[in-house]
């Protein structure tokens, strides 16, 4: 059974860091793999299929909680021009094409700040519950 | 009354972009413009600072593309070193160009572009995406994937980092790779050489399909400008500049890229961050010229690997002149792909390549040094002028993309003549209007050197400015 | 100490002066700070000659002999102004307002720390003289005025034609 | 010389009379944390990273000039001294401009360490972003005041073991800096013999070898006590 933790975001930017943050203060733990990304790219997908559960960790300006979610597999809204691409198409291209059956899942962090360094109290508090809930969801 | 719309910004594109499209008063296209808004003053943090350090400051300039900063920055850092670069960091430095060329084209055809191509610009939305391709066609997009893969795996095993890796240093590069590393890329070389050419036959066969847009999505002569080798061949790393014009005469040859500022001038507009670099002797906005996979099409002669030589020389036979049509950057980009596949090929088989001696030392022996080397979006410059104790006076970043910038403007306002119409925003018309940015590539995080991502904007103005519509992405 | 009195001693004789300052410390290292207030009273500022040939004859690496020179207060680095305002910002001066004392100087003459180009006017603080009863204080040219308010500093600064 | 126990993060601990609390911790495996202190060098406290609680002493005590004392009770690691040397970190983080990702010294570094082993992930203050010249006037050694941490590693060694005495600090507080000489460029010092030991010793980026790119400064400090010892017992270690 292995767990694969996904943390998005440029840790130079202010709350954009805090998935960085959880990933660091969660300890090692057998069977769970933790990966920091600045941007999703299309080659994380063979990776994430070989995971039976996946858990995207990212910063999002509408969260409150911090929550974990089950995402589904989709192709998001027309990003014509990025260079980069969302878990759930990252989740679809490794179902798609790599077999992947495990389940995957969102953790959305609360966080209000971009334009500073470190975190801001609310995503700091936020990271400190989202480690307490990937904890126990890694049990 | 004359009416504008704006599309901002251009989805989550590195940089924050925008594009205005004005109405006149009969309610047709009168003109459109493409802005950056984001300003980001990299040129302005180098000031003072050992020059030295340029090339590892300068791969933070942009996550996409960071080896063409370091390869640009290193090599007008040798320039002030005054040295040979050893042959067996210039084959390293060559084979991680062309890595990055690989991955950064197989990310624009694969992941951007193939949806509209090769599903069709009219596929409704929730289809048109990397998604539809998948459904469509799984094992050609696990090919995208590995091909990918492979530039970036070759980036790491040579610069020891897949993004931002500190490896190329003025004089050379810092690390020497054994037999292991080597043998790993070549075990790569048969499977990516088989995708480029499933994926090039893939692109041309649905060509004919698309005769519109290649027709109206950014199809006029410019100069057109990149290194070629003494010969005439396609390249990379060093050479001369050629330029051409849209017969396909060559308006200049054998320009050295060291008096770039003799030949090539940059004007600045007050509504965009993004500066437009135009060839000098034909004057602003005569001198527009495009860079990037078309421009290198166009101003080679050959590729000189053989199957690249043989797209090429097809590729060629598309116009009388010049390639104009901005659509056949992408036709462009996967012969690129191939060439720089089979270059890196014989990159592997040079026993060279293992050599330890990757350094030349020197002290400062210049005040001025200029890098330029072919970027995957086109031409790119680095120019420093440096005091007597090695630290950076000024420094100047001449960026593929801002070069790009007049024919940008030009192809999203034709686009928008022939595809928008009336005075709301709809979805084929937007995303023609994006594709037509598209075929470009564009990098906005190091044309205006922006941090983050930015969405696009489009805006619909009548002519007394007012706002009709707007639509935005990403 | 008398501001303008540096300027009135005849060169030479400044030199004789602190050669036996020097002289009367036997040229020890340890007498530097004694020696560096002698040589600020006699030029009115330590300029890098002065501390060049203090630092050989203490027989001291020059980078300590600067190092202690620009780590108090008392010594100056640069000439000084004509005349020099030196505002007091221990507490009941603070209180009292000092801070806007320092405001108005610093928009109508210099930085404080600073002398204004022309020469005229230097601009400095201190944390306390001691004077807190006349708060706030400002030591204008070695006199302590009393209770001074920027309008009051204005005065001044026209009486000395200042800017 | 008189033998002296105490106890330290409760483990009992034996030292010579006159050793300081750092170095018995230290020779007893117990690492205090210090950026000014090395050991070849005098001490001089400036850092404040390796203050430590001794019972019966209100005040915290610099564990690099405390000498240590029979049944003396020493902590080094109490909540209240995290919290006090993560603040320093990030009060030397902010007061100049360390920007880890394009300095020389990334990956060799005793402050980015220092920040790394106490998990600072962020800094809590406002930066100053002092403006400051980079002096590469040296042939071979360049100084760049962004990265200094005023620790005087540079200034002890070349007095006491260099004997050239080139360095030392100027002015006061937040304006203090290394200068050479009489403040001139680097490259201009009479005094500076080019021997390059102040570069080694620096904990941080702020003293480097001349052509350094990005991450490629090392530093080697094993050295001083090399030198030292075959100065002090007249034995050159192998």
């Amino acid at each position: 059974m292995t767990v694969l933790l996904i943390a998005i975001g440029n840790a130079m930017r202010g709350d954009d860091g805090a998935a960085h943050r959880v990933i660091e203060r969660l300890e090692p733990a057998p069977g769970v793999v933790v990966r920091g990304e600045l941007q999703l790219l299309p080659e994380l997908a063979p990776e994430v299929a070989r995971a039976d559960r996946v858990v995207f960790i990212d910063a999002d300006v509408e969260a409150d909680e911090p929550s974990i979610e089950p995402l589904e597999a989709g192709a998001g809204a027309g990003t014509p021009l990025v260079h980069t691409i969302t878990p759930r198409e990252i989740v679809l291209l490794a179902g798609k094409l790599y077999g992947f059956t495990g389940r995957a899942y969102l953790c959305r962090l609360p966080v209000a700040d971009f334009d500073r360094d470190g975190l801001s109290p609310a995503a700091e508090a936020g990271v400190e519950k989202a480690v307490g809930l990937l904890r126990e969801f890694i049990r | 009354m004359p009416e504008r719309i704006v599309i901002q910004p251009v989805t989550r594109i590195e940089g924050h972009a925008k594009i205005s499209i004005y109405l006149d008063d009969d309610g047709a296209v009168s003109s459109a413009q493409f802005h950056v808004t984001e300003f980001r003053g990299f040129e302005k943090l180098c000031e003072g600072r050992p020059f030295h350090e340029m090339p590892g400051l300068m791969s933070r300039v942009c996550g996409i593309c960071p080896v063409s900063h370091i390869l640009a920055s290193s090599k007008a850092c040798d320039n002030l070193l005054g040295v040979e670069v050893p042959r067996t960091a210039v084959q390293q430095r060559r084979m991680v160009n062309l890595a990055q060329l690989v991955q950064s084209h197989a990310l624009s055809f694969f992941h951007l572009s193939a949806p509209d191509l090769l599903l069709g610009m009219d596929a409704p939305p929730e289809k048109r995406n990397v998604f539809g391709l998948v459904e469509r066609d799984a094992e050609f997009a696990r090919r995208g994937i590995r091909l990918r893969q492979f530039g970036q795996r070759i980036i790491e095993l040579v610069g020891g980092k897949r993004i931002h890796p500190s490896w190329g240093a003025p004089g050379g590069v810092l690390r020497a790779i054994g037999e292991a590393e080597r043998d790993e890329i070549r075990g790569w070389i048969p499977e990516a050489l088989e995708s480029a050419e499933i994926a090039i036959g893939r692109l041309k066969g649905v060509l004919d399909s698309m005769a519109i847009e290649i027709e109206h999505l950014g199809n006029f002569p410019t100069l057109f400008l990149g290194l070629v080798s003494p010969e005439g061949g396609l390249e990379y790393y060093d050479g001369v500049i050629r330029i051409v014009d849209g017969e396909g005469n060559a308006v200049a040859e054998g320009l050295d890229p060291q008096r770039y500022l003799t030949y090539l001038g940059e004007a600045s507009e007050e509504w965009s961050f993004m500066k437009f670099p135009y060839y000098k002797p034909l004057g602003y906005p005569g001198g527009k010229y495009r860079v990037g996979p078309l421009a290198r099409m166009n101003v080679a002669r050959f590729a000189g690997t053989p199957r690249a030589d043989r797209e090429m020389h097809e590729f060629k036979q598309r116009s009388q002149g010049a390639v104009c049509e901005s659509f056949h950057y992408h036709l462009a980009r996967l012969i690129e792909i191939l060439h720089a596949i089979e270059r890196i090929e014989e990159i592997t088989q040079d026993p060279d390549l293992l050599g330890s001696n990757i350094r030349a030392r020197a002290g400062q022996n210049r005040n001025e040094g200029i890098g330029c080397s072919e970027a995957p979006r086109g031409t790119l410059f680095h120019h420093y002028q440096v005091d007597d104790n090695g630290l950076v006076r000024s420094a100047n970043l001449l960026i593929a993309t801002s070069q790009n910038n007049l024919a940008m403007n030009l192809a999203v306002e034709q686009a928008a003549r022939y595809f928008v119409s009336g005075r709301s925003l709809q979805e084929g018309m937007l995303n023609r209007v994006e594709a037509a940015i598209r075929c470009f590539d564009p990098c906005l995080s190091c044309s205006t050197h922006a941090l983050g991502q930015m969405p696009l904007v489009v805006e619909l103005r009548d002519a007394g400015g007012a706002l009709l519509d707007r639509a935005r992405r990403g | 100490m008398p501001p303008n009195a540096p300027a009135a001693a005849p060169k030479d004789n400044r030199e004789k002066l602190l050669e036996r300052a020097m002289s009367r410390h036997q040229y020890s290292g340890d007498a530097l700070i004694e020696v560096l207030h002698t040589a600020q009273e006699l030029y009115g500022f330590l300029s890098p000659h002065l501390l060049t040939a203090i630092a050989h004859k203490l027989r001291l690496p020059p980078s300590r002999v600067l190092g202690v020179a620009s780590f108090y207060h008392f010594f100056s680095l640069k000439p000084k102004g004509e005349h020099t305002f030196t505002v007091c910002l221990g507490t009941a001066c603070y209180v009292a307002g000092a801070l806007g004392l320092v405001e108005r100087l610093e928009k109508r003459c210099c930085k404080a720390g600073t002398t204004t180009p022309d020469g005229k006017v230097s601009v400095e603080t201190a944390r306390c003289i001691g004077s807190c009863g006349l708060a706030p204080a400002v030591i204008y040219d070695g006199a302590v005025l009393a209770r001074v308010t920027p309008e009051g500093l204005d005065r001044e600064l026209e009486r000395i034609g200042a800017k | 010389m008189s033998v002296k126990t105490l106890e330290i993060d409760g483990k009992m601990v034996t030292g010579m009379a006159g050793e300081t609390i750092f170095s018995v911790a230290w020779e007893h495996g117990i690492h205090i944390p210090r950026l000014c202190h090395i050991g070849g060098i005098s001490d001089v406290g400036a850092c404040r990273l390796c203050m430590v609680e001794v019972e019966g002493q209100r005040k915290l005590q610099a564990a690099c000039l405390t000498q240590i004392e029979e049944g003396m009770v020493v902590r080094t690691d109490t909540p209240r001294l995290k919290a006090h040397r993560k603040l320093i970190v990030e009060l030397l983080m902010a007061e100049r401009n360390h920007i880890c990702a394009v300095c020389v010294a990334n990956g060799a570094c005793e402050l980015q360490e220092l920040a790394r082993s106490m998990g600072i992930d962020h800094v809590r203050l406002r930066y100053r972003f002092p403006v400051f010249p980079v002096d590469t006037s040296n042939e071979r050694f360049g100084m760049d005041h962004n990265r200094c941490v005023l620790c005087t590693r540079c200034v002890r060694v070349c007095d006491e073991v260099e004997g050239a005495h080139t360095w030392d600090v100027f002015g006061r507080g937040a304006g203090s800096r290394i200068i050479s000489d009489l403040g001139e460029p680097w490259g201009a010092s009479e005094s500076c013999t080019g021997c390059g030991k102040c570069v080694q010793v620096c904990p941080t980026g702020a003293l480097f070898d001349k052509g350094k790119t990005v991450a490629e400064m090392r530093k080697d400090r094993g050295f001083l006590k090399y030198i030292v010892t075959a100065r002090e017992k007249k034995q050159w270690i192998g």
